[in-house]
């Protein structure tokens, strides 16, 4: 992170961290210190979270700590059953799913898994997924077809996996066919971006009724630094370039790609995994229950409607 | 999945209008221009499809004086006011639309081939690189209503770089909302027929070029959707030489048929007769 | 796709009755016999699960009491008048039969999962090898038909070394038969499990068990269309030890999930809620 | 061809083809000796296969010279237009298919391509045809749905393609769906066993409305050989193994497993294309024709209903 917007909340951070632990010792006292910091750290944060620029937000949306699909999966669903495979090719780990219990309501999650550690990542390719990963993914979503499950789509993504085997097996062909399938498929969707929304990589999932947006998380059509070093020939240019794309949060629910946005707690998602699962919780549950309603007919009418209407000023 | 970075690799061909000789991008042999020219831009040396305007394309494909334009005056929207280093993006359409008299990275229409009717929507490179902005989105969707309100068989010949960043997420939204328009198409029975001729990448390539019942691509054009230089950062090694080429794709199933430019036509109207003989 | 072939690959666990050890296929570690019965048939060392009998598995599967067998009476028919050197087709049947007390490779019923109705059908292996013959096919078909009037989920669990050659062509149309049940299944939007147990090959692998809404395997079973040797034959190479095993196949993208026997009823039973919810 | 059975009408056509180059020159005369010995081959050749034991039989459906699919489309259809590949993987060679035109009738046409010349038969792997083979002749076969077009299928495999990748690739789950969609696929299908029926690999597009076969064709669950070389445990049992698995047109019509035999002229189709393409042209026209007047659900009703009795004795 070059950007050091939050150097001073993690300074506060780290020097409260520090006197809590010497405060577990009973020979010194630093509680009122404690508190005054704490105090202090909320103001700052409170202050600093407030008026992000765009580019600060990409480094939110990044944060190396910032929740993961696994981490949601743990959070809100009371069931998950993972099913693998696009019955044609493998198992792509960057993107899973399987069936799944919000609440009372099952339903069909699939999602982007970016993984945290290493070695997961490797395994996941940093959540970029390959065309088994999207076929996995339509597959999954005609299960739901089928048995009449909602969809809920997790998308956290840098984009599609750029290798020649990708290539090879048809990355645009899998995408294109997602999106197809998508804007006709027969059972409520129901989209959230939980951290960057990659491109088409991202899109890939992410045609749905409602498209949710967790606050400090991205939705764009190319990375800031792609679009800096092209349009500005200057790759140190992409904070410009994070504000001319509008891919906040905001921006978008202007320009009516989504639907709501899920307010995250102060200091981003990555400081309060709790609140944020409770706050994406209770927004799914509450879209799965409102879209349930609709005729199926007249949902997938309806979002057709959306989607032609797209860009259309 | 920006034009821009795809219009590098696919430099405009380098020919100055006073030059008699033309480089061919694929095979890099100097051909005659004039050669080149009566060959409709195909080189005589490797075959190579290189890009034609739309309306070229419109006199190899429809029946003289049948064509009705749709949206003609649809222009490109600005949705996100963008500026970029050199400028407003809404100076730039304006500018190319000065030079190039296209409003848009596409044109739609009905008309006829060999007497049979169709909807058409031919991509010209030309404006933007043939990026999918919102009008390109918008005319494309508009073309397959009419394709869909009156049973007809719906064409699209696609050449883009890909998205266009300078109208952002709305660029990309464009994917979703043609796939659409082509969902309602197959939901119909309708036919669609997606050609991809050169080049025919990024945010089209993974959207309403890739879906059609028939693909069709002409001989080399490049297909693919990411960029080449990417692909080569991410798996540190050189590519094939065919690779996203349409011969590469056909290989690798994705593409039914590699037809000539000359025969587009002819290809077209005997695939639709497989629709339209009930 | 004979499943004699097959059989020599997977030979029956070299146990005789007085033997107090067992040695594993999978990993060739012995085992003391009844540490492996108490464990269920699953190898202590390796987790391989070995075959067991349809009365075994039902017993595991399916709420005490609750199961009502169809077609118990249905005999394998021999509409070949099949004769080898062995001798009649229909005394290796009749012989079968006294041993095993099964008279086809399957057993079908409907019966219930901690409450839930449910249509059933368990392959046996004991019958010539779990070979998919006319009896089997019309069996699995029959109980579909029963799941598609009920609306009623449907689960197969299969134990096949693949056709029965001694019913020729006929044993080869049960491929199509079955696919037919399920492919009604499918339309009417009910469930169809397919469980994938030791060893799933030849034509049963190649037709039911592979289309299930869900395909479960048990851990380290041997699934696949071709046989080793013939593979084996055709490519010139030795195949890694993994190949053709349920975790093999996990890895490829043909198995959903892989499931402890113990655990088989309650996966089945957590799955089929997401149907019956509605 | 181990079996000798057609020996002496081997002899019997080389010696006419010598004395016919003879027969040019101008000083020599051999015209009632040629007579003689055409009206002996004829003689012969009806005998020998008037009678033709399962074996031989089988020695003719994979004779080297048996019209191959890349042959019938010459001589049968007025038009054939290749489409290519399984919008997956790759595009098979061993299986082909596109939209054909048969008489005045389009259709979609697919069948296994075997090859004459070596370079053929590698690159069409002798016509086994792979998972990616499997899955473009279903693409096809929904694409015909879409058009309303009759599908028609021409059967010509020793079987599926026993390779390392097409099991990786899911050889069982190609032929699986293909199995599954073909039994309510909403349009007419034909299908003809032109040569070797193997198998799996043959019934992989072989679930049909009319299933015909060409006189000296054979349509099996084993090959002979292998049946022999697992129930006699000795390989030279195949013709005893032929017989028992009652491979002919003959035994699989009275089994129900075929709708009709289209004969070939005498001494097998490969002496006479013309005429086999001739037969083959009328069957396959006829029964499109036939099977076009039923409703669509009727059609599929009556091939479910066919398939729901195999070997219901
Ligand atoms: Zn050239
Ligand atoms: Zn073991």
């Amino acid at each position: 992170m070059e950007d050091s917007f939050d150097k001073t909340i993690l300074e506060l951070e780290s020097r409260i961290e520090e006197l809590k632990k010497l405060n577990m010792k009973p020979e010194v006292q630093f509680d009122s210190e404690i508190s005054e910091l704490e105090k202090k750290l909320k103001r700052t944060m409170k202050k600093t979270f407030s008026k992000l620029t765009p580019w600060q937000v990409v480094q939110v949306a990044r944060h190396k700590n910032r929740p993961v699909l696994r981490d949601y999966i743990a959070m809100i669903f009371d069931e998950f059953i993972e099913l693998h495979g696009d019955r044609c090719f493998g198992d792509d780990h960057g993107m899973i799913g399987g069936f799944a219990m919000i609440g009372k309501k099952r339903v069909i999650l699939i999602g982007h898994q970016k993984g945290k550690t290493v070695e997961d990542q490797v395994k996941n390719n940093f959540g970029m997924a390959s065309p088994d990963g999207y076929r996995k993914a339509l597959r999954l979503m005609k299960l739901a077809e089928k048995y009449k499950l909602p969809v809920l789509s997790f998308i956290d993504t840098p984009g599609a996996y750029p290798g020649a085997d990708a290539e090879a097996r048809g990355q645009a062909e899998a995408i294109a066919k997602n999106l197809t399938e998508m804007a006709v498929l027969k059972t409520p969707i129901i989209v959230i971006v939980t951290g960057e929304g990659g491109s088409g990589g991202a899109l890939g999932i992410g045609v749905g009724d409602a498209v949710l947006m967790l606050s400090n998380s991205i939705y764009s059509v190319i990375s800031p630094e792609g679009c800096a070093s092209i349009l500005w020939r200057d790759g140190a240019k992409a904070p410009e370039a994070a504000a001319a794309l509008k891919l906040t949060a905001p921006s978008l629910l202007e320009l009516g790609v989504i639907d709501e946005i899920i307010q995250e707690p102060v200091g981003g998602a990555h400081r309060d995994y709790a609140a944020t699962a409770d706050a994406v919780k209770e927004a799914l549950v509450r879209h799965t229950r409102r879209l349930q309603r609709y005729k199926i007919r007249k949902l997938v009418e309806k979002r057709y409607d959306k989607y032609a209407r797209m860009g259309k000023l | 999945m920006g034009w821009f970075s795809k219009r590098k690799r696919t430099a405009p061909t380098p020919v100055k209008k006073d030059d008699i000789w033309v480089k061919c991008h694929a095979c890099t042999a100097h051909v005659y221009r004039e050669e080149w020219l009566s060959n409709l831009k195909v080189c005589p040396k490797c075959n190579f499809h290189d890009r034609i305007s739309f309306q070229e394309r419109l006199g190899l494909i429809i029946d003289d004086g049948s064509f009705h334009e749709f949206d003609k005056d649809l222009k490109a929207p600005d949705p996100l006011k963008f500026v970029d280093a050199k400028g407003r993006y809404a100076d730039k359409t304006r500018q190319t639309t000065e030079k190039t008299g296209l409003n848009e990275s596409v044109i739609t229409g009905r008309g006829k081939i060999h007497g049979m009717r169709v909807v058409l929507a031919i991509m010209d490179f030309r404006f933007l690189g043939g990026s999918l902005g919102s009008g390109t989105g918008e005319k494309i969707l508009s073309a397959a209503r009419f394709a869909l309100k009156h049973k007809m068989p719906y064409i699209v010949i696609s050449a883009s770089g890909g998205a266009r960043m300078h109208e952002g997420i709305l660029s990309l939204m464009q994917m979703a909302k043609t796939c659409a328009g082509i969902a309602q198409l197959h939901e119909a029975g309708l036919p669609y027929i997606s050609v991809l001729t050169h080049p025919t990448t990024g945010g089209v390539s993974a959207s309403f070029a890739m879906v059609g019942d028939v693909n069709i691509a002409e001989p080399k054009a490049m297909i693919g959707f990411a960029g080449r230089r990417v692909i080569e950062q991410t798996i540190k090694e050189e590519l094939p030489d065919d690779f996203q080429t349409a011969e590469y794709l056909l290989e690798h199933g994705f593409i039914d048929h590699i037809v000539q430019r000359t025969e587009m036509k002819d290809c077209l109207y005997r695939i639709l007769q497989y629709w339209s003989s009930k």
